[in-house]
Parts: C-alpha cells; structure tokens; sequence
C-alpha cells in the first residue's frame, strides 16, 4: 500500500462523461490485483474532502496503472479537470481483489456500465496467464456509452455486448448473455466462477443466476466511503445472516466479495 | 534527534506525550490499520474506535456523508465490544511505543464504569478517553453530556472504576460547553478533549430521504473548527485542567491555533481521510514553526494567545 | 411567464412570496446594494440589515475573516437605526416589487419593543424578523434566544407594539432548539427562521491573536448547512407555525434540502458573497428542478421528506 | 459594474511570486477608473470561499484589464494556477479610484510592493491625459522584487526605484524618494497630490509627510472583504474623528481615501 502523488501520463475522454486516466506509479502497478482499487484526491482546497475510490483497470506499460470513470458529481468532475503533467493524491492499492487462484475452471466476466473497470483488469490478468481467457460480457445503456477492453486497454478480447436501447449487440439487460453462458457451463460439468461488477439490481441478478447454475460469483461492490482502510467503519454493506456478523467493509473484506456474503435484499442501500 | 530540532513533549496532566499530535477516536481504528503507511508510534498517541462492554453492529448503511469541508458520520459506535478488543486488538497495542488511549463507552452509567472496571489494570492503556458525547445512538451518548450532573455521574463512576488517567470527552451540542467542562473537572476527571462532533443532517433532494439511514449523523472535518477554537477558548478560560483540543485540524497551522489557545495536544480525526499522512505532517509543521521562530519546547507555545484589543 | 414554468410562489404564515428565496439579514445591505447587479424584486423577498432603536457603530475592525466553506463575522449590528432608515431605505424598498422583511433587534425586551412600535403602521414593510440569536453584541442577544422564556418575553412585546407578520429568528448555540421554537411559537409568532450564525474563533497563528478584534464571531456559509438542515427538521417536527430555513444555501439543490425537509421559504446569505447572482441561479435551478420532474407548484414539494427505513 | 466570467489571455509571472493576469472583458476595461478593484474567484469548490479584491492595474489593449497580485495565501495560490485559456469569475469595477479632477497641478505617485498595482493605472490614465506625466516612485524589498511601470504595462514612465536592501535605486524606504519631491513642489508653491498604495506603515508615514508639505493625498487602503458592495460592513477601518462616522467601508467608500479620513494610529488593524 502506498500513498503517492504520480504524475498523470494520459488522460482521454473513451466514452461521453466517462475518462481514461494513466497515473504513472510502479509501485502501485506493481503490486496491484484485480478487484483492488485507489483513493484519488485532486482537489487542492478542502472542498470536496475525501478522495473518491476507484477500481484499477489495468496495468498500462511497465510502470503505470488506469482508472476508467464517469463524471456523476463534484469529485470526478474535478478529476476531469486534470491535464496530462499533473499530479494527483493517490492511495493505493486497497482492498481484496477477485480470487482467481491457481484452480483451473472457466471465467464468465460480467460488467454494467463503467462498471466493467475492475472487469478489464481481471480479464488483462487471465489473459496474462495463458489460455485462460474469460468470457467478456459488458452491458451499456446505449451504444455511445460502450467501453470494450480492445478500445480502453488495447486487450486481445472480444466482448458480448448488451445494450438497454439495442443501439448495440443484445437489446436487453447483460444478464441476458449471461444466461446461455451458465447454461454451456452446466452442461459442460465445468468449474465456472462468474465475476461482475456493475449496479446493486444487476449484481443482484447475476449473483441469482450463477447459484442457479452451480456457478461460483464474485462481485464488486461499492459504497461511499472515506478512508478506504477499514478504519472509519463507514462503509458498510448489509451482510447475509450466515456470515454471523451484520456488516462488511467494502475496503476491507471487499470490494470483491463472494456473492452469497452479501445480503441481498438490502444491498444498494448507498445510493439512490 | 537533532541537536536543533524543538522538544515536542507535552504534558496533559499526569500523561507525558512525545508530542501533541494524537489520532482521534473512531478515525484511526484500532491503530493498525494505517500501519502500512506509516508507524503509528510516530505519534503522540492514538486513540482507539470507542468501545462498549459488548460487541455493537452500529447503525445500517449508509453512515457517512460528504458535507461542505466535512462530513457526516453515523457508525453508532458500531465495536468489537471489551473482550475481543483485549483478546485481538491490545495486543498489537501493547508493543506500541507511543500513548494508547481507549475511548469508552456505556448506555448507562453503571455500564460506563464496567467498561472502566474491565480496563483496569491492564498493561499497555495509558489512558481513558470517555466519550459522553455521541450523537448517533438513542439511549445515552449525547444525554450524558448535555446534562451537566450526569457528565459528573459518568466521570465520577469511571474514576472509581479505573486506575488510569481520565480524558472526559465533551459534546458541542450544548447551549454552554462551560457548565459540562466544570462539572466534570469537579467530580475528578484528569483532563477533557473537545469537541465531539456536531449533529447535522444532509437531504438526499433525489430519493427525498435523509442522506443517512440514521437520519441524523455528527459533522466532522475544517468545517467545524471554528466551533472547536471557540469552545477550547471557553473551556481552558473556565477549567484548570488540561485540554486536549478536537475538531477539523487539519495543517499544523490549524493544530497551532488550538496550542496557542490553550490546548495542550491536538487530536486529528477527519484529516486523515483528506490524507492519510496529516498527522505526520501537522508534526513535521510543528517542528518547522518552532524551529524558525527559536521556539525551543513546543510547551512555550501553550496558551500565549493574546487577546487585549491593539486599535 | 411560460405556461410551462412552475408555479413558485409560497405561503409562509400570512405572508405570500412570489417565490421561497429570500436574501438573508446582514448580507444584503437595505436592498440596494445589489441592484447594479440584478433587480432585487427578482427574489421572493428581502431581509434588511438588522435595525435597532438608535444607531450603532458596530464592532472595530477586523470584523471578518475567511473559514473552511465559511467565514466568521462579528459585525456587531452596525446599523443606521430606525429614523435614518426610515428617512433614507424606506423609500426605496416601498417602491420594491417585493417582500420586505425588517430584521430588528433591541438591547432590552423594551427596545424590541420600540424598535417594533417604530415600525407600526409604516408601509411598505411586509414583516418583522426578530433577531434574538446573534452571537455578536454583548448584552442582550444570543441571550434571548438560548433562555426559552426571554425569548418568549420578546416576542410577547413585539407583537404587542407591531401590526405586522412577526418571524422570529431562532439561534443555533443551544442544546435543544425545539424549546426556544416552541416558546416563540405559544408566544405567537408568526413564523421561525432559522439559524443565526454558530459562534466561533479563529486564532491568527504569526500574532498569536484572535483573527476578529472581537474575539468570536458568527460562522456562516456553506460550511454550517448540515446543521440548520438538522434543526430545521427537528423545528418543522416539533412546531406548527411556518419555518424559514436559512444557513449555507448556495445551490438549489441546497434550497431544496429545506424545503423537502419542511421549510416554507429560505434565505441565502453568505453564498451571495461567493457569487452574488446566487439567489437567481437558486431560483432558476428549482424552476428547473420541478418542471424536469413534473411539479407544477414548489409548494407540493415542502415537507416531503421521508424517513422510514429502507433497508 | 459587472458579474462576469472573462477568459485569460495572457498570464505571467513578473518577479517572483508575483504575477500579472489578464482578462478580457471590455465593459469593465471601458468603464474602470484608477484605484477601483475587481473581487475574482477561482475555485471550483467551496474552499476557499470568499472572492479576493484585487486593483485594476491597467488597461490592456483595447478590451482587456490587467491584475497584478502576489501570493500570499490560499486564494491568489489558485489564482496563480490559472491558465492562459481559463475562465474566472469577476465582479468589478467595484469602488471610489483616485481623484484626479480636471484640476491641474502636479501628481506624486508612491507604491510600496504590490501596491504599484492600482498607481499603474493611474499613471497610465494621467499619461493618457496630455502632459500630466506624474513622478512615480516605488519601494520594494530588494531588485529580484521590482515591478516598473514599463515592465508591467509598457508605459513609457520612468520609476524611482527604492530598495529595502539596497540592490537597486535608493537604499531605505520609498518615503525617503518623497520628501525631496514633496521640498520641491512646495517651493514652486505647485499644488500637488499624491496618491499612494503600500502597507499601512508606509502609507501613515506619505500621509504625514504629505501633510506636512501642505501637498494633497489619497491612499488606497486594503482589508479583508466579503461582498466588495457595502451590503456586509465586513471591510471597515477606523475614520478619522472629524469624519462623524466611526468606520469607513473600504469597499464602498474607498478603496481610495482623503489621507485625512484615516484613523492613522488604528490603521492596518486587518493585517497582521
Ligand atoms: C471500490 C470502489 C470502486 C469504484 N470504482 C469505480 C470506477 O472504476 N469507476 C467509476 O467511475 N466509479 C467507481 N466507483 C464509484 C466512484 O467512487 C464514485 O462515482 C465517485 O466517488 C463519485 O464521486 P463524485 O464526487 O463525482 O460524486 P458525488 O458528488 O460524491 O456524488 C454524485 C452522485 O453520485 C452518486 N454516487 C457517489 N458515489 C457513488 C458510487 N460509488 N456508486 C454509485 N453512485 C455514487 C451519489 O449518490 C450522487 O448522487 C467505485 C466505488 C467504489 C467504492
Ligand atoms: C481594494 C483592494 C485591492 C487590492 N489589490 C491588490 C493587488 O492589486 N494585488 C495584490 O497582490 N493584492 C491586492 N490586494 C490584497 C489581496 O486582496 C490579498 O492579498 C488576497 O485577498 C489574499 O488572498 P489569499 O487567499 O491568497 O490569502 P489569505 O489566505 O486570505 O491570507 C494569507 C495571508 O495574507 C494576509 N492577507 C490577506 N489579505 C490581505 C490583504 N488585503 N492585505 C495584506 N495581507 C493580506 C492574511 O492575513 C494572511 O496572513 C488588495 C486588497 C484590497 C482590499
Ligand atoms: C467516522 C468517525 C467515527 C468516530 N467515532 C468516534 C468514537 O467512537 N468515539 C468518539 O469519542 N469520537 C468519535 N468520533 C469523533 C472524532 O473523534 C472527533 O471528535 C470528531 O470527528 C472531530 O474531529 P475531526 O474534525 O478532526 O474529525 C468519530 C468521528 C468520525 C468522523
Ligand atoms: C456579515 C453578516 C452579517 C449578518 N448580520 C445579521 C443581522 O444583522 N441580523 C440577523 O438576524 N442575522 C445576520 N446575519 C446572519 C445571516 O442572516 C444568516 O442567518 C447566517 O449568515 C446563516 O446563513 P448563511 O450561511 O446563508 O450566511 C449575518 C450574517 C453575516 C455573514
Ligand atoms: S472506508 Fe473507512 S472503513 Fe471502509
Ligand atoms: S466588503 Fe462587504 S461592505 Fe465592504
């Protein structure tokens, strides 16, 4: 874990509101993992206070890392703002990232909007290891929003695109590629292990499906948070009731967590 | 050390700090959790997550808030309750080479004092920090403080209970700081930090809910510092023993506004979140202001403000 | 006016504004000052400068100073008093096409009721807010309003000598602000805002002095929103006359934390410093706010705040 | 006066930590007279918060003012991070400027530091105005520290420089330039004024002098400011005895002073 002020390499607008940053800073690249994520702060005065946490998407050449984000409020609007040459506050690498072991088994990666940042991340990591390349499902609300792992990260990957008004691949939520996926996999007998990050609903929906179909599934979670290292016990999520106590950290037993962790019917209870 | 450097030592009452930079309760965990970034015995002392004689859960998410130059919090004393944090916590603690101070916590008063009684005599607690002062749960917290004969109450049960130094821990929210801080100077306490945060609320104007689950939660962070300066400037005017001053320090500037008033250490909580690092450089600033103005014992700084009108 | 465009305007008691965006007292001068800048009628109504019987200097300098999301003021209600303002501002706000509202303060019960008596019959006033919270002056004051039954006392006399709409406006430095609310309230006021600054200090660390020559001064600004939201909702739950929420306004998105919370009506103060076109772009933003969401009058948005537990 | 948000044009450091800005925005280079001032805001946040008042230093080009200001804290520190392109916000011309009458009669203009700032103005106006060529004279700590009047604004105007230390023009402070002037315009029995800017100690001591010498004089004062309209009572200093009124808004009735509405002995009671 370091805290560091790296020097931002690039910065580009991939999609409408939503950005590439590269921040170079091996240490960080180095020992990163994917699911994990940084706290960024670029603001100079004390408002906004907290730093913002976002996921790593991937490492970038030798000694740099990315952070995919969309502009929703005051902080990532101010993050947008930095230029190329400009340094940043970051924190980083935090929390427990997706387990893929050294068990062998297929990967089903499924992502919801920017959601999809841990994702390429983790699909970079597998490609990285051989021949155990993921199965790459993203799902966007239009067209001009999509952020495929070629475009952003330049990976060798195709992914199977689900947009909400057709503009793009499948009409329909991205759990709907998911399905058939879980079924080969079923049928296939194989050791299946399903990761997503994306909103509470669609978390919610993958996690169902996944038990379902005997696959494992880790998620991503998000919540507000501010000191992103289990120290402020801010950031709670609603655990489930076999997990004998009643709330997890999201920085520090997440981000990533094994879907039935979680309480369901209360998770998302962050946002609005 | 160098020969140059000033000496930050500082006594608050019968506790000899190494400096006046402590990290506040419910901001620095148990200690450990910045250990990757830096030693915590760096500090002047920390102060531990409040602490109960059971276990607590804390209050459903969401907790915490952004506020303009703040935020608000609403754990609910969410802790690991005394046996755990003996068993998991002291431990690491114990080998700490710098000032540990546990914050407690009761629903009642007889519960203040068990929480008290089950500290006693353990090694590697150099002090108690009672915290009557939260505002996020129901049952007492708050109560305890703005009533003045129960902060006595509180103070007095502890007192017999423990064999440590007693920090009381006061609330803003109250009409007149002075009338706590004396009740509690007078039923024996060794010191009293202020402030505690102050209850606030944020509106989610989408959801047309409140922004906590809570609804209301405490405001932390610069934004309250003046609040903070106002109310150490009373307190240290009224009582004789010593303070320790809490509440949106954020730069050794800050820090030294609290010094110059009367405090004797500092506390940083919400700080550490803007940047982990705060303390260290509100220590680093501190060595700095001394050193460039010949000020040799941080000490010399306590309580020299001025306040007899120059036009 | 577009067929389109919501329906603003609100009832607060026996008041009716054209729309819930006021200027708040002691920030925006009698009115005029601004008016090379955009034409006060714009607004739902004007607090003058708080007025008392005889004219007073106000405190020495320095009277200001900058704070995280806020700034402390100690004025000390310098004001030209009543005869000057009746000869020089009243004139001017007669012709205004909108509310005005005097902010009066006395030294004595008795002088709030001159002040009041002064005011009787004069048109072109539309209200009387009572200042009984500021934190500023040494007697009197904040005095009234953290003692319940002085703060009744006043409004009793106001009333007596006034024949118009009196709102009383309530301090935030005390423990529980629903008793001082509900005082006023069986007093017979018309109507609460709420709050006045929170007392506060800033220590000048090079002079090693009080940043204000008074010492404290009154914290306002962005900064103190989460605490008048909180008392407004405590306030708005515990009385059933009309409240003014006014602290930290500078956004409509912050309008509409108090009117979703229960307040009829806000006052924007210190953000008109910051940017002093405020007040109209808060007013554009709930125009906006209500027609993206198909409200057609503001009014169907004040007090609908829900609390129950989601989760 | 105007609320408005004029982009950069041009943005340089001129001596070390000091720093000339300019903004295009015709309507306040049209109508702005020497001595007024304009509050600028620079953050995105609300942290810093207030506006900070500045001179108007001159008129640049045809549509265009400049400001010249020191960093001293939070908010020119963000001033100075502005670029070339940048928008900022601007309400201004605020305030009284000097009085410079259709009377004739010869000018003395006395900056200390920074305070060059609104005499440039001044200077450029009188140039402006035929053969009303003032004396400038300019105090400054050291030679790193000179702002000249040819430098800044291209005026064609010689400055007596004095130095604190010594490394350029006279050594001792700019007070010492004006008592030969002061001796001078005396003796040709001229009527005279002068008109200064600088810390309060400097100014008392051109008030007295100036006084002495029988010779008129303004002085631009400075204080912490909220509104910069009149409407807070936040910027008062203490007014003279015979002035009636116990405080002066240096918004609204300065910036610019009569030397002889000042309570000298609580003067600079803002700044410590
Ligand atoms: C572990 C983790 C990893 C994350 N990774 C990424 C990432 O890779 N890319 C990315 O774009 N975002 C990511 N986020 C979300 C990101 O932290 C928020 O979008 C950001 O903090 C918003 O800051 P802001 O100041 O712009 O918005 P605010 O002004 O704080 O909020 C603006 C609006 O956005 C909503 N909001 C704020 N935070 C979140 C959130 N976490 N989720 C949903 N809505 C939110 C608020 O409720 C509000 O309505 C991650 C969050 C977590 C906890
Ligand atoms: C009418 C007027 C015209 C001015 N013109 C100019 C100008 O042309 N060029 C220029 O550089 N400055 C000028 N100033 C001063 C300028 O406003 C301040 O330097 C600025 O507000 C400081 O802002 P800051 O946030 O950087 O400093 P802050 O963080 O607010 O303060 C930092 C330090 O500077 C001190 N300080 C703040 N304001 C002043 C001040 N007004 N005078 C002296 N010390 C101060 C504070 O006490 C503190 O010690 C003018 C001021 C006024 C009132
Ligand atoms: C997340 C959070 C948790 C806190 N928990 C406690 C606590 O358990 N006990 C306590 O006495 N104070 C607690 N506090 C209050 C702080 O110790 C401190 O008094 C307050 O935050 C003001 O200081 P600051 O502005 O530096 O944060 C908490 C504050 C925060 C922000
Ligand atoms: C400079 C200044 C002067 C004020 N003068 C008065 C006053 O005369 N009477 C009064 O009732 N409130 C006065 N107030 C308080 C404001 O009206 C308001 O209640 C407070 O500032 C909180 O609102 P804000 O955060 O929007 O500024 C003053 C506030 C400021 C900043
Ligand atoms: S963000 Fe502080 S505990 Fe998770
Ligand atoms: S700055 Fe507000 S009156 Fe001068």
């Amino acid at each position: 874990m370091f805290e560091c002020e790296p020097e931002i390499t690039a910065h580009r607008e991939v999609a409408p509101g939503t950005y590439l940053m590269t921040l170079r800073e091996a240490s960080i690249a180095k020992q990163a993992r994917p699911g994990q994520f940084v706290m960024l702060r670029a603001f100079s005065g004390m408002d906004p206070l907290l730093r913002r946490p976002f996921s790593i998407c991937g490492r970038i050449g030798e000694d740099a890392f990315g952070v995919l984000y969309r502009v929703v409020g005051r902080g990532t609007a101010v993050l947008a703002k930095q230029r190329t040459g400009d340094r940043i506050q970051v924190l980083g690498p935090l929390g427990n990232g997706f387990q893929t072991g050294p068990a062998s088994g297929s990967f089903i990666l499924a992502g919801g909007g920017v959601g999809v940042a841990p994702l390429f991340f983790l699909a970079q990591t597998l490609l990285g290891q051989g021949d155990r390349t993921p199965a790459f499902l993203a799902g966007f609300s239009g067209k001009q929003e999509v952020l495929s792992p070629g475009d952003v990260l330049q990976l060798d990957l195709e992914a199977e695109i689900a947009t909400e008004d057709g503009t793009l691949g499948h009409a329909g939520p991205v759990t709907d590629l998911l399905e058939p996926h879980l079924a080969v996999c079923a049928e296939q007998g194989n050791k299946t292990t399903v990761c997503a990050c994306g909103p509470p609903a669609m978390l919610e929906r993958v996690a169902a499906l996944a038990r379902a179909a005997g696959a494992s599934c880790q998620v991503s979670l998000e919540s507000a948070m501010a000191c992103g290292l289990g120290a402020c016990l801010g950031c709670t999520v609603h655990a489930a009731p076999q997990e004998g106590i009643p709330y997890l950290r999201v920085c520090r037993e997440g981000p990533v967590f094994p879907a039935e962790a979680v309480d369901w019917s209360r998770a998302g209870a962050g946002w609005s | 050390m160098n020969e140059m450097d000033p000496d930050l030592t500082v006594r608050v009452g019968p506790l000899r700090l190494k400096n006046p930079v402590l990290a506040a309760s419910g901001t620095f965990g148990y200690g450990r959790e910045f250990e990757p970034l830096f030693d915590p015995a760096l500090l002047g002392g920390i102060v531990v997550k409040g602490l109960s004689l059971e276990p607590r859960a804390g209050n459903p998410p969401p907790r915490i808030v952004e506020t303009p130059c703040g935020m608000l919090n609403a754990i609910g004393l969410a802790n690991i309750g005394v046996k755990r944090f003996l068993e998991e916590k002291l431990p690491w603690l114990q080998r700490l080479d710098t000032t540990v101070v546990v914050n407690i916590y009761g629903h009642s008063v007889e519960e203040y004092g068990e929480v008290a009684g089950a500290l006693r005599g353990v090694e590697g607690i150099d002090a108690l920090e009672v915290n009557i002062s939260c505002p996020n749960v129901k049952q007492g917290g708050m109560a305890f403080c703005t009533d003045p004969m129960m902060s006595a109450r509180v103070t007095e049960t502890v007192l017999e209970r423990s064999d440590k130094p007693v920090i009381v821990k006061l609330s803003p929210n109250v009409t007149d700081i002075r009338e706590p801080a004396l009740a509690v100077e007078k039923a024996g306490a060794h010191a009293l930090s202020l402030i505690n945060t102050i209850t606030g609320m944020v509106v989610d104007v989408e959801a047309r809910r409140p922004a906590l689950a809570n609804v209301k939660g405490g405001l932390s962070g610069p934004a309250i510092r003046p609040v903070a300066v106002r109310m150490v400037y009373e307190v240290v005017e009224a009582v004789r023993i010593p303070v320790i001053g809490v509440g949106g320090i954020a730069t050794a500037k800050d820090a030294l506004e609290f010094l110059i008033t009367g405090a004797r250490a500092v506390e940083v909580g919400t700080a550490g979140f803007a940047d982990p690092l705060a303390t260290l450089k509100i220590l680093d600033g501190l060595s700095g202001f001394c050193r460039s103005r010949g000020i040799d014992r941080v000490e010399d700084l306590i309580g020299t403000l001025e306040t007899d009108r120059r036009f």
